[in-house]
């Protein structure tokens, strides 16, 4: 066994000694433990979506059900770059805008099938991550933002200006899937059942591309890369001297979110079968970032809460259209200020559990058998943590 | 009576106890030390006299002014003025706007122009820099602006947090005369210092703080002499 | 050629004006307050706002226009303090993430909120400057044009006298350099920063008006671009340097008069958004400003 | 034993501030040196060259028989393009590099990955030594679960060995700072090092802490790897270190074992300071006494 675990680790010159000691198992039910109840909610949530239309397939509830998941997607995407890797992306919808244009373009002027167009526009997106990625990752934070924001102006107005796009107009008549003859556009009976709208077939489609989606940006944040992830967002400095090429870190960060941004694209292009420019303004950006920020940056339910509330907000509040960006704008400013972590932190407990958490452990050694000196504080106490704050 | 009493102060950085229950005088006129390492509190305490951090109990009181409720800059006003460690000049600044800096809570030009004077006077280095940029100077004349920084405020209590960090044996020896001919004058001092001999000289009275509280105390010449001191912090 | 300049010098005087502003709250609180360019905005809707209370509509009166200026100054370097007393000084211990994004939502605020107010449509400014020129040296000029580029001089220099030559100025330079530093002093670190976000408001805000009345329509979005813009020029100047902002200024205004003239207007954006990322790929500091040793 | 680490005449420019001038010393295999000196002395910007996260002015660190400072070519000077290049990672090797090459440290104040738990921050180190790619973490291959659980096991191996018992999924800044301390020395053991860099590892702990902290760099020492530590307690410095390096204004001025460190009358006129009874500064008599004097106190102790 041991030899197994040793062969999942490169040769380096030194290895931990064994523990000393088992520690104790982490709980796996589902009201017991964190990941637990974590998976059982998900499960719930995948329930819900396969349950929906079964609920109501009317063609409006479809449609915003499948615009509300693709801004799940695109707000697990700016999550990894946001959340994990701590890098403020303000120009985010431009990727969402390649995938679209990308998908768009070579359904429509080249004729390739929808599936065909994919690889293609995972690619544009993994160069426009690195075009992106590359020239900022020495900038500081702030910096970052605003070159982001240009680089989503660059591509709003290229797009604006090339006859290629369609111009101010953009692209029209983008296809729906097709597989082997059969498009989604013809309706499918399967034992009876009849499925005539190809909104659903959008919202199958689209539920199982957000599936993946989450269940794949959460696997990855939990992996050697998400660390690596969290620990430059985190520091740095101290990321490079554990060893992490801080630079590949960041780049692997803004790629997976384009790739998450495009598919994404592709998935609203072909579910509206016409884009313009007009869709990526960076007031979308913005919303995007709002979402993440709202719900948790780097939590994953969170995200989805805050994907959720700024895609049906405008929906269920019908008559305050008018004020959502207003709306928005405010409680930004009041979450930073009263809740800066958001409405379900990263670092959140499940409240029953928090109780079960032990405390800090008191200093313990078994070395410190020296009996302290005359100059040892009279009241301190053996687990004394003076740090001198004034240092920087 | 005291000028300046610290009763029973704890602070705390997030969970961090930097201060326990500390608690000591400085009497009106005199250079006081607080010897201890690096980490023991010592920065912390001198924060706490000038409001840049509150204590959560205890008292500090300046001349019956209760220092912990009182704003860092109506501290200055009041002339208990903090060198701070590792003496931060304004480094693209000249040493005279340093200098003119350290008088923004002196109102009377006239006054500042008289500080002005005395400052070059005692320190004849400084004036010869004056249109320098503070960054450029060496570590000694640094420690030099930012004491006389000090002195155009017009201070009644001087705190000095580490004057001696970095400095050349000889430069420290002229750094303590400075504040040795300071404290002539009528100000009070305290001094924070690591480099325990270099401020045992100089000091009237010292206290030996460890893991936030006072842990030994006495008047200069009994410290120098006390084992443990000399063990601790002036032996090798 | 001469035209082009000419051009270029307006457009980047407005931008010096807001970029100052920017520059300057980036030096003292290393915020990037992203509502500055909403601040310009609200200068003009402020103007249009006590003129059309007044009835007020298609004046050519230079003294009415140096009376509107001065107000809109003043109103919005009041909201310029609310804004920093509300959103941003409580945030002042915080990561500068969350205080970015408070920035955001204070500029998504104040552009909604104009659009709740006055519509979402464009306003017609009620005053305008006489557009007939002369000829130049070349080039087109309008009595218009020179009015502005005197006001925007005289405003940069009295804040070049503030920073340099006063008490306040010191001060503000201290804590941009060392704002704990600058408390020992018994410099009041609240109202110094107060201060600054009153100077650098009111310089958007009268660049708004100027704006209003040059190019004679608003909208609650116009700040939006010229935020980005007046960023760019700070950037490029070397943030936190007012003589850099300035400068960073006139330039993009000079860059982008080329920009179209070369590539066409459509691209003039483009153009200036690509020279950004370029030059902060290769010059951070951008031309005057300091290099940033990153202590550890 | 020959030399893990040379450091040949290292120095560090800021604008006109020259904070390493001409440093030269060396590590060997398996030792434990102390470098120390008095604050702003150099020591920390020392360890930031070694370490490859300052760029030196001009000098040769060479570990394990690498390079860890790289000429470009001139060309590059001559176009003033150099410092972008090296930004971009060009002609310099990165510090994670010299991590994977077997030099780990830690920070003078403490910096842990704060949104991290214990264990996590130590799993983060092993990021260089871990197999595991892009699809196999996607699909949560088997291998990707044994390389995740040998991970987790040589984590908890660290943290037992640098002695922390608490909750392993606690977030680090719930920690009391002495154990903060622990955690980081576990963290860069994890990166499997040949050298350790400690930046001050006893800054701010109480006697009992220190004395673990003697114990715990004992058994790394035991482990074969070489210790360096910047520190200003004297105390533990004359117990740990084999070898004690001294440095002033950014120039090493005294290097040997603690006993010839303490008699060194340069060291002791630079740091230690002279014990001057008088209170009146004379110096005249502090230079004449000074040598008679260190003899008396050296001598005393011995």
């Amino acid at each position: 066994m041991a030899r197994r675990l040793d062969l999942a680790l490169k040769h380096a010159p030194l290895r931990a000694p064994a523990p000393l000691f088992d520690r104790p198992r982490a709980a796996r039910g589902v009201f017991d433990s964190q990941t637990g109840f974590m998976r059982a909610l998900g499960g719930v949530a995948v329930l819900f979506l396969v349950a929906l239309p079964f609920i109501d397939a009317s063609r409006y509830t479809m449609s915003i059900a499948i615009s509300a998941l693709i801004y799940v997607m695109l707000c697990m995407g700016l999550n990894v770059v946001v959340g994990y890797a701590g890098l403020l992306d303000l120009g985010y919808i431009a990727f969402f805008a390649v995938g679209a244009y990308v998908s768009g373009i070579f359904t429509t002027v080249l004729g390739w099938p929808m599936w065909a167009a994919l690889p293609a526009t995972v690619l544009a997106c993994i160069i426009a991550g690195i075009i992106i990625g590359a020239p900022t990752l020495r900038l500081r934070s702030d910096y970052l933002a605003i070159v982001t924001l240009g680089f989503g102006e660059i591509i709003r107005i290229t797009a604006n200006n090339l006859t290629i796009t369609g111009g101010p107009s953009g692209i029209h008549g983008i296809p729906s899937w097709d597989f082997f003859g059969w498009s989604f556009e013809d309706g499918l009976t399967v034992f009876g059942l009849e499925f005539p709208e190809r909104v659903v077939f959008y919202y199958f489609v689209a539920a199982v591309v957000i599936i993946v989606g989450v269940i794949g940006a959460g696997r990855l944040a939990k992996g050697k890369l998400g660390r690596a992830w969290k620990a430059v967002r985190d520091d740095e400095d101290a990321a490079e001297a554990m060893g992490i090429n801080t630079y590949v870190a960041k780049i692997s960060a803004y790629i997976i979110g384009a790739v998450w941004a495009g598919l994404a694209g592709q998935l609203m292009a072909t579910h509206l079968s016409a884009i313009s420019p007009n869709s990526f303004q960076f007031l979308y950006s913005a919303l995007i970032l709002m979402a993440v920020v709202l719900g948790g940056m780097g939590s994953t339910p969170g995200v989805i809460i805050g994907a959720l509330f700024v895609s049906l907000a405008p929906e269920l509040l019908r008559d305050f259209a008018e004020w959502r960006f207003l709306i928005f704008g405010v409680l930004l400013v009041v979450v930073m200020l009263f809740r800066p972590a958001g409405l379900w932190p990263a670092t959140a407990i499940l409240p029953w559990l928090k109780r079960d958490r032990p405390q800090p452990p008191p200093f313990t050694s078994a070395t410190a058998a020296v009996p302290p000196s005359v100059l040892e504080s009279p009241s301190g106490a053996p687990d004394a943590d003076v740090r001198e704050g004034g240092r920087g | 009576m005291s000028a300046l009493e610290v009763r029973d102060a704890d602070v705390y950085y997030g969970r961090v106890h930097a201060l326990r229950r500390l608690s000591f005088d400085v009497g009106e006129g005199e250079i006081v030390c607080l010897l201890g390492n690096n980490g023991a509190g010592k920065s912390t305490t001198m924060n706490m006299l000038s409001g840049l951090v509150r204590p959560r109990s205890g008292s500090a009181t300046w001349n019956g002014v209760d220092l912990t409720a009182a704003k860092p800059w109506n501290i200055v006003a009041d002339g208990l003025i903090h060198v701070p460690e590792g003496r931060r000049i304004f480094s693209t600044m000249t040493v005279h706007e340093n200098l003119l800096l350290g008088g923004y809570t002196v109102r009377d030009r006239r006054v500042i122009a008289e500080r002005l004077d005395r400052v070059y006077e005692i320190m004849p280095r400084l004036a010869e820099r004056r249109r320098q940029q503070g960054g450029t100077l060496s570590g000694g004349e640094q420690q030099m602006v930012a004491i006389g920084r000090a002195i155009v405020g017009g201070p009644r209590l001087l705190l000095l947090d580490e004057p001696s960090m970095g400095l050349a044996p000889l430069v420290v020896k002229q750094v303590m005369e400075i504040i040795a001919a300071v404290n002539a004058q009528g100000t009070t001092v305290l001094l924070v210092e690591q480099n325990a001999r270099a401020a045992l000289k100089i000091a009237h009275r010292a206290y030996v703080v460890e893991t936030g509280a006072v842990t030994l105390s006495g008047t200069a010449a009994e410290l120098a002499r006390d084992p443990r001191v000399v063990e601790a912090y002036l032996g090798a | 050629m001469m035209q082009l300049i000419w051009n270029g010098l307006i457009v980047g005087s407005f931008y010096a004006l807001v970029a100052l502003g920017y520059s300057m709250v980036y030096g003292i609180i290393k915020l990037l307050n992203f509502a500055h360019g909403d601040i310009y905005m609200l200068g003009a809707f402020v103007g249009f706002f006590t003129l059309s209370a007044f009835g007020i509509s298609n004046e050519t009166s230079i003294p009415l226009l140096l009376v509107i200026l001065l107000l809109s100054m003043v109103t919005t370097g009041l909201i310029g303090v609310g804004i920093e007393r509300v959103a941003y000084r409580p945030l002042r211990r915080s990561p500068r993430l969350a205080v970015l994004i408070t920035a955001i939502g204070v500029s998504f605020t104040l552009e909604y909120g104009v659009r709740q107010i006055f519509g979402p449509n464009p306003e017609a400014f009620p005053v305008r400057l006489e557009s007939t020129g002369v000829d130049l040296l070349g080039m087109r000029v309008t009595a218009s044009q020179i009015v502005l580029v005197v006001i925007a001089a005289g405003l940069m220099l009295v804040l070049a006298h503030i920073v340099e030559r006063t008490r306040e100025g010191r001060a503000m330079r201290a804590i941009a350099l060392d704002p704990q530093a600058a408390q020992l002093m018994g410099v009041n670190v609240n109202r110094v920063i107060s201060t600054v976000f009153f100077i650098g408001s009111s310089l958007a805000g009268a660049a708004g008006v100027m704006a209003g009345a040059y190019y004679g329509s608003i909208d609650f979005l116009m700040g939006f671009v010229i935020g980005l813009k007046a960023f760019t020029a700070a950037v490029i100047g070397g943030i936190g340097n007012l003589y850099g902002a300035m400068l960073g200024g006139l330039l993009l205004g000079m860059l982008e008069s080329f920009g179209s003239a070369w590539f066409g207007g459509e691209w003039r954006d483009v153009f200036a958004f690509a020279f950004l990322i370029l030059f902060l790929t290769f010059k951070p500091t951008g031309l005057l400003g300091a290099r940033v040793v990153e202590r550890m | 034993m020959s030399a893990l680490l040379e450091v040949t005449d290292l120095r560090l420019q800021f604008g006109g501030v020259k904070a390493v001038d001409g440093l030269s010393f060396e590590v060997r295999e398996g030792e434990i040196l102390a470098v120390i000196g008095p604050n702003g002395a150099g020591k920390t910007s020392a360890f930031n060259c070694i370490s490859a996260f300052y760029l030196p002015t001009s000098g040769s660190v060479v570990f394990d028989g690498k390079h860890i400072v790289r000429e470009a070519p001139r060309i590059w000077h001559r176009l003033r393009l150099v410092q972008l290049l090296q930004s971009f990672g060009f002609y310099r090797v990165l510090p994670s590099r010299v991590t994977k090459w077997g030099m780990a440290r830690t920070f003078q104040n403490l910096r842990l990955f704060r949104e991290l738990s214990v264990l996590d921050n130590v799993k983060t180190a092993m990021h260089a030594n871990l197999r595991e790619g892009f699809w196999s973490t996607l699909l949560h291959t088997p291998g990707y679960r044994r390389a995740e659980e040998a991970c987790a096991r040589e984590a908890r191996g660290w943290l037992d060995f640098v002695g922390y018992e608490g909750d392993e999924h606690l977030y680090v800044t719930h920690l009391p700072y002495g154990e903060q301390r622990r955690v980081e020395i576990a963290r860069a053991l994890a990166t499997s090092p040949k050298l350790l860099l400690l930046d001050e590892p006893a800054a701010g702990l109480n006697y009992n802490e220190k004395q673990s902290l003697i114990e715990l760099i004992r058994k790394i020492r035991a482990l074969g790897v070489a210790v360096v530590l910047i520190e200003h307690d004297m105390g533990l410095v004359m117990k740990l270190a084999e070898r004690i390096v001294v440095l002033n204004y950014g120039k090493e001025i005294a290097d040997g074992t603690p006993e010839q460190i303490t008699s060194d009358p340069v060291v002791i006129e630079a740091y230690l300071g002279v014990d001057d009874e008088d209170h009146a500064v004379d110096e005249a008599r502090l230079r004449t006494d000074s040598d008679a004097q260190l003899n008396d106190e050296s001598g005393s102790r011995s």
